[in-house]
């Protein structure tokens, strides 16, 4: 898959976020005591930068509540671990319970918070995260459907452009569908985008840049309203 | 962390407006909510639909809302012979009553807390049960199509609490209440203890905390009706 | 609702069965280890009359499996009731779950027996067993309908007429159903009939009672495969 | 009293026949059946069709069953990227691949457990899920029809068994082990340890026996896949 080419061309030579700091500004999000799922990739970063006296439940989708930081060496038990097989621990009031009440939350709307990542989000928010067309193998859907179909909000962190320079927020989505009209929020290394009934929002900007330069490398309209102010951490 | 302890049956109530669907637990005599519905009868709502299994015995359970004419629909598997203020008002057609079989009761509210848009069921293939539901085979059975049913509030009773509400049954109060706790918009417990946050074991919590909105404890209220 | 007469006047004044001999034969219907609900009425005698060396694990549809006898005086715990809200007791390797579960083993097929009421079971297996036509007030199904619709094998117990003397074994129901071709035995005070896709084959005739006297009494034509031996309680 | 306990894994595995339909516990490394699945290995069973969220870690968990080619189809939510007997069979066609959302995956075998004939959701609406399924507009939202996934055997792991079967599980060894517990026609637990009667407390059993057929102690037989 390559993008048009033009957006690779004219996209400006500037820093962009890094994983990390997507990961950081998505914290961010997380309200004060919610429930909240992680997926792979970007999101999985992002309980390492919680906010001081923000505590947050995390689930894992074979059965945990309160899950807390990772074991540390010579401290893992291999009975508890994450959806990606790491070795985790555990925060007071958590609990365990089996993969099917697990999901009866992600689709059932128990979730405050889920956060995927993705390959394409398009304007109406739907959601490509699954299997890049032509990739080999039998690709795996695991629990991103259920979770995608049920969190009351559902956040979205990528770069915002693949490696070729297409952009990933597009205005349909081309990558087999994770499903419809289901993103609220989109994370960058270039922006924080709302998906809204009048289409995408534009809440920030990553710092030195520009909207008109993050539109340039977004595939649907982006909406400003008023001035957009940069990414801040804190 | 949110505040999920309340120090009163009456204030934890305070915002059920008239006409809320309510899912009250317990069965048997077992794990009802004695003391929120006795809130509730204070504070006087009107036009509640209720969901429980039964519909009070005499004065007890449910039986001073319906002696009071608080609930004006039931979804309901056995009312009950000792209902006998719902039988009245049922009787006297201020109430309406949707029979339901209990364990698709069950099931019904399962789906609404598993964002499931309903099943196909053979129980009540042929039965009164049936009348108005969409019939079809599948799997080489008639089948029919059972809806889930939501709530605004559960009212549950469950032994003990954490403080972020984690709870757990006592034997066979367990029945409905946990199925209640995940099915409604906002679930709230009375129960006999609170305890600290990590005084449960994880591997034991019967309904995780995620479910529980609000608990109370029923300080040596114990209900006698 | 009155029967067509003709039965009454040609009714044997012979004994039948008490409600506990229909219960005690019933209980040599239970294999030994098997899972069991037992229901309203004739049903819930049944446990005392298990055969010695026969352990059955009772499951009460408020989420007990391993129910054991009544409680006596003084050891009641009112969290502990069986489905008519009477105190009981446990077995060792009991269980408690939620009534959702408790549902899950009635329709899913997870119970070797169930037996239940009945007003009428027709020569098909149907059952009406939970509203008398024109009866007052709301009616309750309670578990019924699921029990129905899931046990591996039903036993309907019942006496063979009703008090009017009309049978209750019929061509087709005329009460309100429980369940369509669910019935697999049916215990009376008269017979123990089994439902077959060849008709109602009559296995056990009540002691002194001819299969003649008894198909009298039956609205629906009974199967005798040979000699029909009388009913024994060991 | 029914006999349950096994003393060994092939003796437990022993009437399994070519061709059967086997759900396998475990997710993430934990909860896996291993030495259930090494007895069928052994055993030599083929066209299986395996019910499991994955496929297997190199030799690990179901590998060994992909790469002696004694797994035909399977109905999985992720096979994984180190399942790399099972993608090589997949690329070769040699085994065929129903991909099912893993709560999807979950529900459609609770519904087999609990004698449901189907069930809408809205997971997988507008996805490749879809494919050839019914789909409709229930509750106002656009949904398909899942149906029931049955099994003849279920292959789980626990923690604890007593000898009538009443299981635990230990902390995220839980996962899909409970649910394939009531969905299939025989289910095998491999435990650590097997218990008597009444050593479990009634209200912390998570499996009820009534769910589990036969039991094995994986003496020491720890699995280091």
């Amino acid at each position: 898959m390559r993008g048009s080419g033009i957006q690779e061309k004219t996209a400006p030579n500037k820093p962009r976020l890094t994983r990390e700091q997507i990961a950081q500004r998505a914290a961010l999000e997380l309200p004060d005591g919610a429930y909240v799922n992680l997926g792979w990739g970007i999101p999985n970063l992002i309980a390492d930068y919680l906010p001081k006296g923000i505590t947050v439940y995390f689930h894992s989708e074979n059965g945990i509540l309160g899950m807390g930081r990772r074991a540390k060496s010579g401290e893992e038990d291999y009975d508890l671990v994450d959806a990606m097989k790491v070795p985790v621990t555990l925060i007071p009031g958590a609990s365990f319970f089996h993969q099917a009440d697990a999901h009866l939350m992600t689709r059932g709307g128990h979730l405050d918070v889920a956060v995927l990542g993705g390959f394409q989000v398009s304007e109406k928010g739907d959601l490509a995260n699954w299997k890049i067309p032509g990739a080999k193998g039998s690709g795996g859907i695991g629990g991103a459907m259920d979770i995608a179909a049920g969190a009351k909000k559902l956040i979205v962190c990528m770069e915002h452009t693949t490696k070729d320079g297409a952009p990933k927020i597009v205005k349909q989505c081309t990558y087999p569908l994770t499903g419809l009209a289901c993103v609220d929020t989109i994370v960058t290394d270039l922006a924080v985008i709302d998906v809204r009934p009048e289409g995408l929002v534009l809440r920030e900007v990553a710092p030195r840049w520009t909207p008109e330069e993050v539109q340039k490398l977004t595939g649907a309209p982006l909406i400003a309203k008023g001035r957009v102010p940069e990414i801040r951490f804190d | 962390m949110r505040k999920k302890v309340y120090s009163s049956m009456d204030e934890i109530v305070a915002d059920v407006p008239n006409g809320a669907r309510i899912m009250f637990g317990g069965f048997g005599g077992a794990g009802f909510p004695n003391n929120l519905i006795q809130a509730l009868v204070r504070k006087g709502v009107k036009n509640i639909t209720a969901i429980s299994n039964n519909c009070g015995t005499r004065d007890g359970e449910l039986g001073l809302m319906f002696k009071n004419n608080q609930i004006k629909h039931v979804i309901a598997s056995f009312p009950g012979p000792h209902a006998n203020y719902f039988q009245e008002r049922f009787a006297a057609k201020e109430v309406t009553l949707e029979l339901v079989p209990q364990g698709i009761l069950c099931e019904r509210m399962r789906a609404a807390a598993a964002g499931l848009q309903g099943f196909y069921t053979t129980v009540g293939v042929g039965t009164e049960v049936a009348d108005g539901k969409e019939e079809r085979v599948l799997e080489g059975q008639r089948c029919i199509l059972e809806m889930p049913i939501h709530a605004d509030y559960a009212f549950i009773k469950a032994q003990k609490a954490d403080e972020l509400g984690n709870l757990t049954y006592r034997l066979a109060a367990r029945n409905f209440n946990p199925i209640m706790a995940m099915a409604a918009k906002t679930t709230i417990a009375e129960v006999d203890e609170i305890v600290p946050v990590g005084s449960i074991e994880p591997e034991q919590v019967m309904t995780p905390a995620i479910f529980v909105h609000r608990v109370v404890q029923a300080k040596g209220l114990h209900y006698a009706g």
